[in-house]
């Protein structure tokens, strides 16, 4: 694992020993594989309008054009023409559509990695209808099996395949849910063989974030709920899905279901996380035949459930606020209302930011991004987006229901010296539960 | 034979051919892949596929208006070739005349000298189109040969159909034979290049259209 | 096209003392000037000089050869409507050999050919009317023996110039019109070294071919004459654009069929085939039967019989803008082509993938 | 096109060549050019050619020429404006023509005419006094 220049000079990171020839058709082999219909559909339609430039954040933040979206693609529509669209075998034999070379996907690394939050924002502006995200992730699945993503992602995918978590070996988990119940005076349940609700977590929250893990456990006991906490199956951030390791993807999804069937939970609690929302609402049918065997909610969801049902009162906070909608939750995952109820619950008057629900700008730092220090520029750079709505919208509080959101958003903040605090909603539930 | 006759003759009939052929051809060997589709269990109260798919198609008929805003050169002038090109194509009268000679279907048509007005605004807008491809640094960057071509193959008969219209240049029958020959080009190129978007687009809404529908998500 | 054409006046009496003999005024043939010269769009000004050369010509003498023909350019140049002036005609002109209309018959009628072409070499009109068979060897036209296309040959070759009239002797015409078993062509297929002058129709109006006679006479010089070999003067614009109901047309106005309503408030006949808008003639100005009406005035479309091919243009009654042929079953070949090529495209497709990606797990846990 | 019909026949020509006549006359009076146009030669239709004939009217001068047929010669409403009418021996129309000019030249005598004139007038004189004699 070495940082590497193309001749062009853009540095990639490159994993394993393989030759160029073995990476570039590893990396065919992984594109080739999404090629059905559906992506088809998309890589046949687009008309280069450039439309989705400008609902990128790093286009709009740089104003470079490598960073309009479609043309994030580039390598894998290339493929795409070469081997499975309706002209392939004549743009093979003609030499239209000419092979993808290694320094192409060296050089695309960056582009489908560091300059992409798969936050689909580019998917509602285009007029095709094309979802760039979408086919962005699937370039992603080419990428991982060439060994052509940045270090720092791949260090997460080796330590989640080892542990389980990128954050923590599933040994040491029952340990740091017991510290935090003791640390915030709360009872925790871990391991329990029989629960109606499996909670789960993400890293952020078993590193910077451990008062979430006592929060959540705080509104469960007080509903009464049997619920818990289980080592064989707590992380709900899949790095497989965001480098593109459909099998990383997959053991950890079948991880998480799998322990909510053995204990028979009849749901599956996904913390304050917008690509866990993905990976496990969203994608986990890939595996289940489209049923899920048990339900599966985001934390925001259960949130407004709770709240909605009356189960928990809340004392109203009495100031304004506004909302990062998290891209994964809100503009890919549907869950636009969902905090809205609970920030109206908790007494607030919302000041949305300009760009909000669906149409809401990325923090900057989704789909891996954050993790990836390479892109560090620019995700600054597309901090000020999020910054300059928020500042406009001259809200008291400001809060998000997405721990990586939050994580970026704080580092920005950080990084310009911006003192605004970003805040969790289940945390500003669970400290304002009424008794 | 003379042009005008090679023109309505043999170069009409290998021309739609080749269309008919084409688009069928790219369609169907789109369609035929593996469907690949990821397999999800929808969100309580969401629309059913059929209705996703279509309200996809429909909702991608206007942006958002932070996009219309920020992508305004392409979504109004976008918008004026294409309504120009649909009017000027299917209401000239001579136009409905062919494709009643090609499909049995006939409507009624616009006076000559609107037809004349919005081919001029569908010419000049060509123009305002391809003024931005190659003067936008992304535009110029996403670019490919196809979009030239089709830009070209799209403008030209609508220039020629001008010039016919208004007698401009060469006689009539020349200009008339090298309008239709101008429309045999686009149709042959058609197929192949970005202009299947006119077929294909309904497809890739829709699939996003079902996608998103799925999750209760924005289309 | 100003070749001079027409050597110094030849011993003898002008046209204007022969018409003086017989009493007619030059008031007479100013006004057949300013008639001949109205309809060619002449200028004013050259009314008068129009009349003198004729009036100080001799006269033209014009072998006329019968090939492939029905004898209608005849019966149209030579039948006066208006014999004041459709007559004039045969004052300027001596027709030496005429096969329809000459007294003599058999060797008597080849011989005065013979006689005129060597009496008036170098200076007389050949007038071709029908088209020339050349399919093995001419022999599906032979007059006295001799096949069309050896007598054009041998007539043509001490001519000043040629005027075909007719379509079939302009363009091939109908001897011409698929599949043309005949291997029929025009004159201007077989005659290279001498000017071919065309006045096409089926038939061409008489007044054009007075017209170009009397101007060549006159002015001792061809008329400007357009790609075709067509006088301008009569061949200039299309029906379309002199056409009354042209109005219509660019108000999108048209008979839809020859009873409908349309029809009947005479609007435009675009749609039910008229060729008039790439169809070089003056029958919308000049008209028909001493200008009482032309064919679109009557309510028919104009056939475009003065253009070439005007047979096989898909059909009189189909519209300019469609295809030439029906296109049904190319299409619906064209449709079974297309998903044929579409299958094959995507089966070739899926093996490809399945044969490359073969080594990646299956993200669906499914066969693709 | 009968009468029920709500088309007048009109095409607009009829002004254009009116404005055209017009136009010539004011040449004609700045440089001494004649003119004629032919309107035979042109895409009017009976309602056209009615409307120009009103509108001209009737002047002071009228004249029928008889050679080769009659021809209808008047000088219009507007001086130095004249229509002349040339019709064949059946007496149908064969053309018309308006012409801008002092006198049309239908009207004068040809040189020719006039010398043939001139010798055939002595000898019929001559004639007519060796017959009386």
């Amino acid at each position: 694992m070495t940082a590497k220049t193309t001749a062009a000079g853009v540095p990639y990171d490159a994993q394993g020993d393989m030759s160029d020839a073995d990476r570039r058709s590893a990396a065919m082999r992984g594109f080739l594989h999404e090629f059905g219909a559906v992506a088809a559909a998309h890589l046949e339609t687009c008309v280069r309008c450039g439309m989705c430039a400008n609902a990128c954040h790093f286009y709009v933040a740089t104003k470079n054009p490598d960073y309009t979206p479609i043309n994030k693609l580039r390598p894998f529509e290339q493929a795409y023409n070469r081997h499975a669209g309706p002209f392939a075998p004549i743009f093979r034999l003609l030499g239209i559509a000419p092979k993808v070379t290694v320094t192409e996907l060296e050089e695309w690394e960056r582009l489908i990695y560091d300059a992409c939050t798969l936050c689909g924002r580019c998917t509602l502006a285009c007029p095709m209808g094309i979802d760039i995200a979408e086919l962005i992730k699937e370039a992603r699945h080419g990428m991982y099996k060439a060994g052509l993503v940045p270090d720092r992602l791949q260090l997460m995918d080796r330590t989640a395949r080892a542990w389980g978590s990128p954050a923590t070996p599933a040994d040491d988990f029952a340990d740091i849910i017991r510290e935090a119940g003791e640390q915030h005076g709360i009872e925790m349940n871990v391991d329990l063989e029989k629960a109606d609700y499996l909670v789960t977590v993400a890293p952020a929250e078993l590193t910077d974030h451990t008062k979430a893990l006592a929060d959540i456990a705080r509104i469960l006991n007080k509903i009464g709920a049997s619920w818990t906490y289980h080592s064989e199956g707590f992380e709900a951030s899949n790095i497989g899905y965001i480098n593109g390791d459909i099998e990383l993807q997959k053991a950890m999804t079948l991880r998480l279901i799998e322990t909510a069937k053995k204990i028979g939970a009849h749901t599956l609690i996904l913390p304050e996380c917008g690509h866990a929302y993905g990976a496990a609402r969203w994608e986990a049918g890939r595996w289940y035949d489209g049923k899920l065997p048990t339900r599966i909610i985001h934390m925001t969801e259960f949130l407004q459930e709770t709240v909605i049902s009356g189960k928990v009162k809340l004392n109203p906070i009495n100031c304004t606020v506004s909302f990062h909608d998290p891209c994964q939750l809100v503009r890919r995952g549907g869950v636009r209302q969902a905090p809205r109820d609970v920030l109206k619950a908790l007494g607030t008057e919302l000041k949305e930011l300009e760009n909000h629900g669906d149409l809401a700008w990325c923090c900057g730092g989704g789909g891996g991004v954050v993790s990836n220090t390479r892109a560090d520029p620019i995700r600054f750079k597309a901090f000020q987006i999020k910054q300059r709505e928020v500042e406009d919208a001259g809200a008291e509080r400001f809060v998000t229901a997405c721990g990586q959101c939050r994580i970026t958003l704080t580092q920005g903040a950080k990084h310009f010296k911006w003192d605004r605090k970003v805040e969790s909603l289940l945390e500003l539930v669970a400290d304002n539960l009424a008794d | 034979m003379t042009l005008l006759d090679f023109a309505r003759g043999p170069a009409l009939e290998a021309s739609l051919f080749i269309f008919v052929a084409g688009v069928i051809w790219r369609c169907v060997g789109t369609l035929l892949l593996p469907w690949r589709l990821v397999r999800v269990e929808p969100r309580k109260g969401a629309s059913s596929p059929w209705v996703a798919a279509l309200k996809g198609v429909l909702v991608k008929l206007w942006p958002y208006d932070t996009f219309a805003k920020s992508g305004v050169v392409q979504f109004v002038n976008g918008y004026i070739f294409h309504a120009g090109f649909a009017v000027v194509f299917l209401l000239f009268a001579p136009h409905i005349l062919f494709i009643k000679g090609v499909t049995g279907l006939s409507w009624p048509s616009l006076p000559n000298n609107v037809i004349m007005m919005i081919g001029v605004v569908t010419a000049a807008s060509l123009v305002v189109a391809l003024v931005f491809r190659v003067t936008s640094p992304v535009l110029r960057l996403i670019s490919r040969v196809d979009d030239y071509i089709s830009w070209f193959l799209t403008f030209l008969p609508v220039a020629t159909g001008l010039m016919a219209a208004a007698h401009l240049g060469l006689r009539y029958e020349t200009l008339l034979s090298l309008h239709i020959l101008s429309f045999c080009a686009l149709l042959v190129w058609f197929p192949f290049g970005k202009l299947m978007h006119a077929f294909l687009f309904a497809f890739s809404r829709a699939v996003t259209g079902v996608r998103m529908g799925q999750r209760g998500a924005a289309i | 096209m100003a070749t001079p054409l027409l050597n110094p006046p030849a011993p003898g009496r002008t046209l204007g003392e022969s018409l003086q003999q017989r009493g007619v005024s030059r008031r007479a043939l100013l006004k057949y000037a300013a008639y001949l010269g109205g309809l060619m769009a002449m200028p004013a000004s050259t009314t008068q000089a129009f009349a003198e050369g004729l009036a100080s010509a001799r006269r033209q003498s014009v072998i006329w050869l019968s090939f492939q023909e029905c004898t209608g350019c005849t019966e149209s140049v030579t039948r006066p409507f208006s014999p004041t002036f459709e007559s004039m005609i045969f004052d300027l002109i001596s027709l030496d050999y005429h096969e329809t209309l000459q007294t003599a018959s058999g060797e008597a009628a080849e011989e005065a050919r013979l006689k005129a072409m060597a009496d008036n070499k170098g200076k007389y009109i050949v007038v071709v009317e029908g088209a020339i068979p050349a399919k093995d060897g001419g022999i599906y036209s032979t007059i006295a023996g001799q096949t069309n296309l050896d007598m054009l040959r041998d007539t043509v070759k001490d001519a000043l110039a040629v005027v075909a009239v007719g379509t079939c002797a302009s363009f091939g015409g109908i001897p011409k019109a698929n599949p043309n078993p005949t291997g029929a062509g025009p004159a201007s297929d077989f005659v290279t070294a001498k000017p071919v002058i065309a006045i096409p129709g089926c038939p061409p109006i008489a007044e054009a071919m007075a017209g170009t006679i009397a101007y060549m006479i006159s002015f001792g010089k061809l008329p400007e004459l357009d790609q075709r070999g067509r006088p301008k003067a009569f061949y200039g614009e299309t029906i379309h654009d002199r056409c009354y109901r042209r109005p219509f047309y660019e108000r999108g106005q048209f008979a839809d069929s020859f009873d409908d309503e349309g029809a009947r408030r005479g609007y435009c006949l675009y749609k039910v085939g008229c060729k008039g808008p790439v169809t070089y003639n003056s029958c919308a100005t000049l008209k028909w039967n001493g200008g009482v009406s032309f064919p679109i005035q009557s309510g028919h479309g104009c056939l475009g019989c003065s253009e070439p091919d005007f047979w096989d243009q898909g059909g009189f009654y189909r519209p300019l803008s469609a295809s030439l042929h029906n296109l049904g079953l190319p299409l619906a070949a064209a449709g079974v082509a297309g998903v044929a090529l579409g299958a094959g495209a995507a089966w070739t497709a899926r093996r490809h993938l399945a044969s490359r990606g073969q080594d990646v797990a299956t993200p669906e846990g499914k066969k693709p | 096109m009968s009468e029920v019909l709500p088309y007048s026949g009109l095409t607009g020509m009829a002004d254009a060549v009116l404005s055209e006549v017009a136009a010539l006359a004011k040449l004609a009076c700045d440089t001494g050019e004649t003119a004629s146009i032919n309107l035979t030669a042109m895409p009017l239709t009976r309602q056209d050619r009615e409307a120009i004939e009103t509108r001209l009217g009737r002047g002071e001068v009228e004249a029928t020429v008889d050679a080769g047929g009659r021809c209808d010669v008047w000088e219009t409403a507007y001086a130095g404006v004249w229509f002349v009418r040339y019709r064949g021996l059946d007496d149908r129309v064969a053309t018309e023509a308006i012409e801008i000019c002092p006198s049309p030249l239908i009207l004068m005598s040809h040189p020719d005419d006039r010398r043939v004139a001139a010798t055939r007038l002595g000898e019929d004189l001559r004639a007519a006094a060796s017959a009386a004699a």
